[in-house]
């Protein structure tokens, strides 16, 4: 798949380029991006996206915070899957006072992470298909992340910002009839991913529309810093929940789906796939649940204020968007010294200019869309 | 007297144009719901049947301003430019087949002329000027693209469903589409209803695809690209100029349907069963105007079910699609049904 | 054979300071010669993924800990930190590594102080660099020589000041952007 | 008796009034409150970066003339088709005349397409 | 029934004159949508049912389109506001030209009077199958070599475009 | 004298004022203006659960000349404003604006240097939905507060002041 990549120099006479804007308050954007295309007709010349819009100051927020009160900021990153932010923030936390947590709480953890997984690709795989004039997955998908939604909210009483667990360990057990409910939906569920399959994956026009657009090379990949699932479709079989495994990753077996070219339908591809291994990393999770006794501990021994020890650490987790990693650097106070988020969609988000160069009109937007930039975590 | 029938059958079929249109937009949002499991538009009256009386009247209320930039004749003109041609093509398709009152035949059908076949390629060839005229009059990036897209589209794709329809009037050897429809009556080939389709299979596939391109529906909506170029060509157009275009498109939608219905769907006619034959005068004339209609219903639905199953094309895609696929084998077509005419009589 | 004696090795004179918390490791090497060690990183010890690159304002940082340890170890005698020459540089910009091999990470720290806030970009290294190089130039004010589009990220373009700084208050300073018409 | 062309130019008439009289109205009915900001062009709300308008795509242009040939060619055989039944029994005649007609606009249509006209990239 | 000719007349004289005066270009392209239109309006009162749809089929559906294609491409903002060509030997060479025409088609139009006033137009005048007939056996060379006309333009035009592609 | 009828009390003018507040009512098209986590949340609504078409608020409209409810949900940037002030004013009138969350109502907890204050400090908001975001439910809740507004309203005699006839 030869990638074309003309430049400005290749137009003869730039004055005829058209600038068009897009954004921020266009359909395809999400709300918050912009992104300044040079257009040659239907053809991309050149594009240049402008963050910020969404840019609510959260890094500096946190250095005027506790600890503890920074978890709730942590879901408004990335609101669609907001407990792995949460889990990744307690883990950096975690890792910078040296509590080691309940293997209990780690598993929690780790189902309540998958179930996010699911629900941002749901996000992410609708809105693709919104985006590309494929209404009817939409809503198929959205009801059984409204079902996903009902778990969370039955957990711990919110649907989307879930503030879930707290430094060393989880509030909470699981409710008794939390396997019930997962049973009930899981069918749902794969139903609804299939239907989505049968609608979309070998759609003709959902194919022309979507190999080969905004191909990229793992080598392009990875020095742009890329990660999750854009830098798998790419071919690089990178995740951290292999690579550098957190709570019980290392106990449950699943596959790690890799694309080839980089493409939007390799993403597609690979978020799809990533569902279903998601769904059997929680039906293994559970089992391991199952064999802790419903006393064991859920929170390891946390002080009521926490103070951490001058230091600073990096602590990443495979959130469903890529690399999520927090970067705390503590004074001996008990708020940080400062916060940095590496947020995953950040660095992907950066090679757009080079992703669409070349590309039409209609690849920026499927592109975009597949690429899943969530603006909270964009901006911070 | 005959002035009488006239002006009724002018109003009446009008109206039932508009009526239908508009019972369209919210078929489309009942069937949209019902495909993707949700309720559609429930609180406007029963099942929500008046939501597109509500849409009329908020419409007709809003406001109605034009951008400072916008070309003010132009920006005017478009919609009326749009709406009028789609409005009046449906003056020479029959809408059944002919109802004797009191020793007098009535034909279903606005105006029996023989060259009704060309005034519906002609009228809508000029549906295109709306969308240019409105699209450039708005002076708006998105509006220019989505007419430019409109304009290339709705002319590559006229090609072949001209040629398609050129076939048929092989086959037929007419241009009187009450004659194509009284044509095909009884069977063909002795098991099959002597209908279009099966004697222009091809020129039906062609036809269709053609007409949804016409129509601007997905998978060839993307002149009005929700998610690239925000509403294509209307998108400064706010009230009842919306209002227009939008009604236009359904209208559109119905006289298509009816012309699908007329050329390869045999029309009024029945398969195996004749009609006139047990029924009387009267009730044959209402049962044909039935039947033709709720033939042109499945076409509609149908265009709303390809509507919420498929994405869009890019729009090289569309291009491509037309000039390289459709014409080739519109052309083939033509030779096709040319020769198969020549070697059969 | 720990991380810290490969860098070390790699390095020689360059690495000026490690930090070991939790088991990571941050190594500070002069500011000039970043790109040198990135360079010699990357290519010798395979940490060929630039993770992020951000900056750290420390002039809060140094009172704190004096005072910490004032009121810590009254009277008992500091064997090197005592405060003492010029104070620290303000800044400090981290470039975090990752390995994607033997999947270690390591911070690469630079002091930047505020009389010179000059850096080399590492953009001719990573293009992971990019954006996150333009956001510290937007929160601290730090300037990447050799950034090709080196202009305020997050912040609009008007923007007087650096936010993250830590004189900067958490509410602003009333800036508001300005509306480009009047109605 | 009325001719089928005065009911076409009745319905014609009646499309004109109707369309000019929804215009109308709704001009009349709606509130008309316009505002300096209101009456800019919508770009995603961001100021016009750069006029409108602008020297589009030549290729929009390479579709309307191929356009035009081809529609005058399907109009050129109309007058032919509807007699071609009729023709076909005096021999092979009408079938070669047809046949030279679209060859040779397939030819064209070939030539355009090894051009690229109707590439998009 | 001489009201339909006065109406469509003066509809397509006062159109045409729009044309030539208007300042934009769009709207002149619209003023001879309505020029064609009438004309063909005309042609339906002539009896000819047929030319008049080809009136709107090639000339409003096709050649039009072009010229609106050709105005909205190569249109450039300062072309767009500036008007007419100014030169008055032009204007004068345009009338001249315009005259020549005139004379031109009033030698043309001779006869036609007497085809008009005709009691009794020729059995199935203006039938689509007449034409039909005409052009299989008295115009097949006209036919043919329109095709080789067509192909000529198609060729003409697309390298012209293909030039700047 | 024929104006007086126009607008005075008349049976007529009420029953007509109905009825285009009816309309208006019952096809509210919304602009989603989502731009943070409550903008989730409006998709959930305008999904198969909740279902916002069901009070006709079908049909997204994201130029703001076709919509007639601005649903703002998530946080105004001081980066976004002058782009919101412009959409907002871009909107043909009759035009309702429903502020959705704690961050367009009142910055939530997003009290810092480039975070509005909430959103009434550029544009009139009619109907505001706490919450973190607040579920879809309140989104409908506010849906029908305003529809309950719509009804209030007296566009014939508010569009005779305007020409200046009548009262």
């Amino acid at each position: 798949m030869e990638v074309r990549r003309p430049t400005i120099e290749d137009w003869d006479n730039p004055g005829d380029l058209v600038t068009i804007n897009i954004g921020p308050s266009h359909p395809a954007m999400h709300g918050t991006l912009r992104v300044i295309a040079q257009t040659d007709g239907e053809t991309i010349v050149s594009a240049e996206p402008e963050i910020g819009y969404l840019h609510r100051g959260v890094e500096k927020l946190g250095e005027h915070l506790t600890y503890h009160q920074f978890i709730p900021i942590t879901d408004r990153l990335n609101y669609c899957s907001a407990i792995a932010n949460n889990v990744s923030y307690e883990m950096a936390v975690e890792k910078l006072m040296g509590i080691k947590v309940p293997e209990k709480a780690q598993v929690i953890r780790m189902i309540m992470m998958e179930l996010a997984r699911i629900a941002d690709h749901i996000v992410c795989i609708g809105i693709l298909g919104v985006d590309l004039g494929a209404f009817t997955p939409f809503f198929y998908l959205f009801i059984q992340r409204e079902e996903i939604y009902e778990i969370f909210e039955w957990y711990n009483g919110a649907r989307l910002t879930n503030t879930f667990g707290r430094i060393g360990g989880v509030e909470a057990d699981l409710p008794e009839d939390f396997e019930e409910r997962w049973r009930k939906l899981l069918p749902n569920l794969k139903k609804a991913i299939d239907e989505t399959d049968k609608l979309l994956t070998h759609n003709r026009i959902w194919m022309d529309r979507t190999i080969g657009v905004t191909a990229f090379s793992p080598e392009d990949a990875l020095s742009w810093g890329f990660t999750g699932p854009c830098l798998r479709a790419c071919g690089v079989k990178r995740d951290l929940r292999k690579d550098e495994p957190y709570c019980f990753y290392d106990q449950v077996d699943f596959e790690i789906p890799v694309g080839k070219h980089g493409d939007v339908f390799d993403r597609y591809i690979v978020r799809m796939i990533e569902m279903e291994e998601s769904i059997k990393i929680i039906d293994q999770a559970i089992k391991i649940y199952k064999e802790f006794p419903p006393d064991a501990p859920l929170m390891a021994k946390v002080p009521k204020i926490i103070k951490p020890p001058v230091g600073e650490v990096y602590s990443a987790i495979e959130a469903p968007n890529g690399e999520l990693g927090f970067w705390i650097k503590s004074d001996g106070s008990d708020k940080p010294y400062r916060i940095k988020i590496r947020p995953p969609c950040y660095m992907v988000y950066q090679a757009f200019p080079e992703l669409v160069q070349g590309e039409m009109i209609a690849d920026l937007i499927a592109c975009l869309s597949s690429l899943n930039i969530i603006a909270g975590e964009l901006d911070r | 007297m005959n002035w009488v029938i006239a002006i009724i059958k002018v109003v009446f079929i009008w109206t039932w144009c508009l009526l239908w249109a508009t019972v369209m937009t919210w078929a489309e949002r009942r069937g949209s719901a019902m495909i993707q499991d949700r309720l559609g538009p429930n609180r406007a009256g029963p099942f929500g049947l008046f939501q597109p009386i509500a849409d009329g009247i908020k419409l007709f209320t809003k406001e109605e301003f034009r951008p400072k930039t916008a070309r003010k004749i132009l920006f005017n003109l478009g919609p009326i430019l749009f709406a009028i041609p789609a409005f009046s093509a449906y003056a020479v398709i029959p809408f059944g087949d002919k109802i004797v009152i009191g020793g007098k035949e009535i034909l279903l059908q606005v105006a029996d002329v023989n060259i009704g076949f060309l005034y519906v390629l002609a009228i809508g060839a000029l549906a295109v000027y709306g969308i240019v005229v409105g699209g450039w009059g708005s002076n708006n990036k998105y509006s220019i693209l989505g007419g430019l897209r409109s304009t290339a589209q709705l002319i590559s794709y006229e090609v072949p469903w001209g040629l398609a329809l050129l076939a048929a009037v092989f086959v037929y050897g007419t241009f009187d589409l009450r004659q194509i429809a009284l044509e095909q009556t009884g069977t063909f080939l002795g098991f099959l209803p002597n209908w279009g389709v099966f004697k222009q299979p091809l020129g039906f596939l062609i036809f269709t695809v053609a007409a949804y391109a016409e129509a601007n529906r997905v998978p060839f909506d993307l002149p009005e690209a929700e998610s690239e170029i925000v509403a294509g060509y209307h998108t400064e157009y706010g009230g009842m100029r919306l209002g227009l275009y939008l009604f236009g498109e359904y209208v559109n939608l119905y006289t298509l349907s009816a012309l699908c219905v007329t050329l390869y769907f045999g029309a009024w006619n029945l398969p195996y069963i004749d009609m006139s034959k047990f029924l009387g005068p009267i009730s044959y004339g209402i049962a044909s105007f039935v039947v033709f209609w709720l033939k042109v219903m499945v076409f509609l639905l149908s265009f709303i079910w390809v509507r919420w199953t498929v994405p869009r094309f890019r729009y090289d895609q569309v291009m491509r699609l037309g000039w390289k696929t459709l014409i080739p084998l519109a052309l083939f077509n033509l030779l096709i049904t040319a020769l198969f005419i020549q070697l059969t009589v | 054979m720990g991380l810290k004696e490969d860098v070390q090795n790699t390095l020689g004179e360059l690495a000026l300071d490690f930090l070991e918390c939790q088991g990571d490791l941050s190594v500070t090497v002069p500011k000039d010669k970043i790109v040198e060690v990135l360079t010699k990183l990357r290519d010798n010890l395979g940490f060929n993924f630039l993770s992020d690159v951000f900056g750290v304002d420390n002039s809060v940082f140094y009172e704190k800990l004096a005072k910490a340890k004032a009121k810590k170890k009254k009277g008992e005698e500091d064997k090197e930190e005592e405060p003492q020459g010029p104070p620290p540089p303000r800044f400090e910009v981290v470039y975090l590594l990752l390995s994607l091999e033997t999947n270690k990470r390591l911070a690469v720290k630079i002091q930047v102080p505020e009389d010179d806030l000059v850096v080399d970009s590492v953009t001719c290294l990573w293009k992971a660099a990019d954006w996150p190089e333009r956001e510290t130039f937007d929160m601290f004010g730090i300037r990447f020589k050799g950034h090709h589009n080196l202009k305020r990220l997050l912040m609009w373009d008007e923007f007087p000041a650096h936010p993250l700084r830590k004189d900067y208050p958490l509410e602003g300073q009333g800036e508001e952007r300005i509306l480009e018409y009047n109605d | 008796m009325m001719s089928g062309f005065e009911c076409i130019a009745l319905y014609l008439a009646m499309s004109v009034i109707a369309v000019l009289g929804m215009y109308i109205i709704s001009v009349l009915l709606g509130p008309l409150r316009p505002k300096p900001n209101k009456q800019t062009p919508y770009e995603c709300g961001v100021p016009l970066l750069d006029p409108s308008n602008k020297r589009y795509d030549v290729k929009y242009y390479v579709v309307g003339v191929l356009f035009l040939v081809f529609d005058l060619e399907t109009v050129l055989i109309y007058p032919l088709a509807s007699r071609f039944k009729e023709f076909a029994h005096y021999g092979w005649g009408a079938f070669f005349e047809v046949f030279i007609f679209v060859a040779i606009l397939i030819a064209g249509l070939i030539y355009a397409i090894a051009r690229g006209a109707i590439e998009w990239d | 029934m001489d009201i339909y000719f006065w109406i469509f007349a003066v509809i397509g004289v006062a159109a045409g004159i729009f044309t030539i005066s208007y300042k934009d270009a769009l709207p002149c392209a619209l003023g001879l949508l309505t020029v064609f239109m009438s004309l063909a309006a005309l042609y339906v009162h002539l009896h000819a049912p047929l030319v008049a749809i080809f009136q709107v089929a090639i000339y409003a559906g096709a050649i039009l389109i072009l010229v609106v294609f050709v105005i909205m491409l190569l249109m450039t903002p300062d072309e767009d506001q500036m008007g007419r060509q100014k030169n008055i030997g032009f204007r004068i060479m345009g009338f001249l030209l315009g005259l020549l025409m005139m004379c031109y088609l009033a030698i043309g139009a001779k006869g036609i009077d007497q085809l008009v006033h005709q009691e009794k137009l020729p059995k199935g005048f203006g039938d689509p199958h007449i034409f039909g007939d005409l052009l299989f056996r008295q115009y097949l060379l006209h036919f043919e070599v329109a095709s080789v006309l067509l192909l000529v333009a198609l060729i003409g035009g697309v390298y012209l475009a293909k030039k700047r592609l | 004298m024929a104006f007086q009828a126009y607008g005075g009390e008349g049976w007529l003018l009420t029953k007509l004022e109905q009825l285009i507040n009816w309309g208006r009512k019952r096809s509210p098209w919304p602009l989603p203006y989502g731009t943070a986590c409550c903008g989730i949340e409006m998709m959930a609504a305008l999904a198969s659960g909740y279902d916002l078409a069901r009070f006709g608020a079908e049909r997204p409209s994201f130029s703001p000349r076709q919509a007639d409810v601005l649903i703002q949900a998530g946080t105004i940037t001081k980066k976004m404003v002058p782009i919101f002030k412009r959409i907002y004013d871009q909107m043909a009138e009759p035009k309702w604006v429903i502020s959705m969350g704690a961050c367009a109502c009142s910055g939530g907890v997003f009290r810092t240097y480039s975070t509005l204050q909430g959103i009434d400090l550029v544009v009139p908001v009619d109907v505001y939905v706490p919450g973190c975001p607040p579920r879809p439910e309140g989104l409908i809740y506010a849906l029908i507060k305003i529809m309950e507004k719509i009804e209030k309203d007296h566009p014939l005699r508010k569009k005779a002041a305007e020409i200046g006839i009548g009262g």
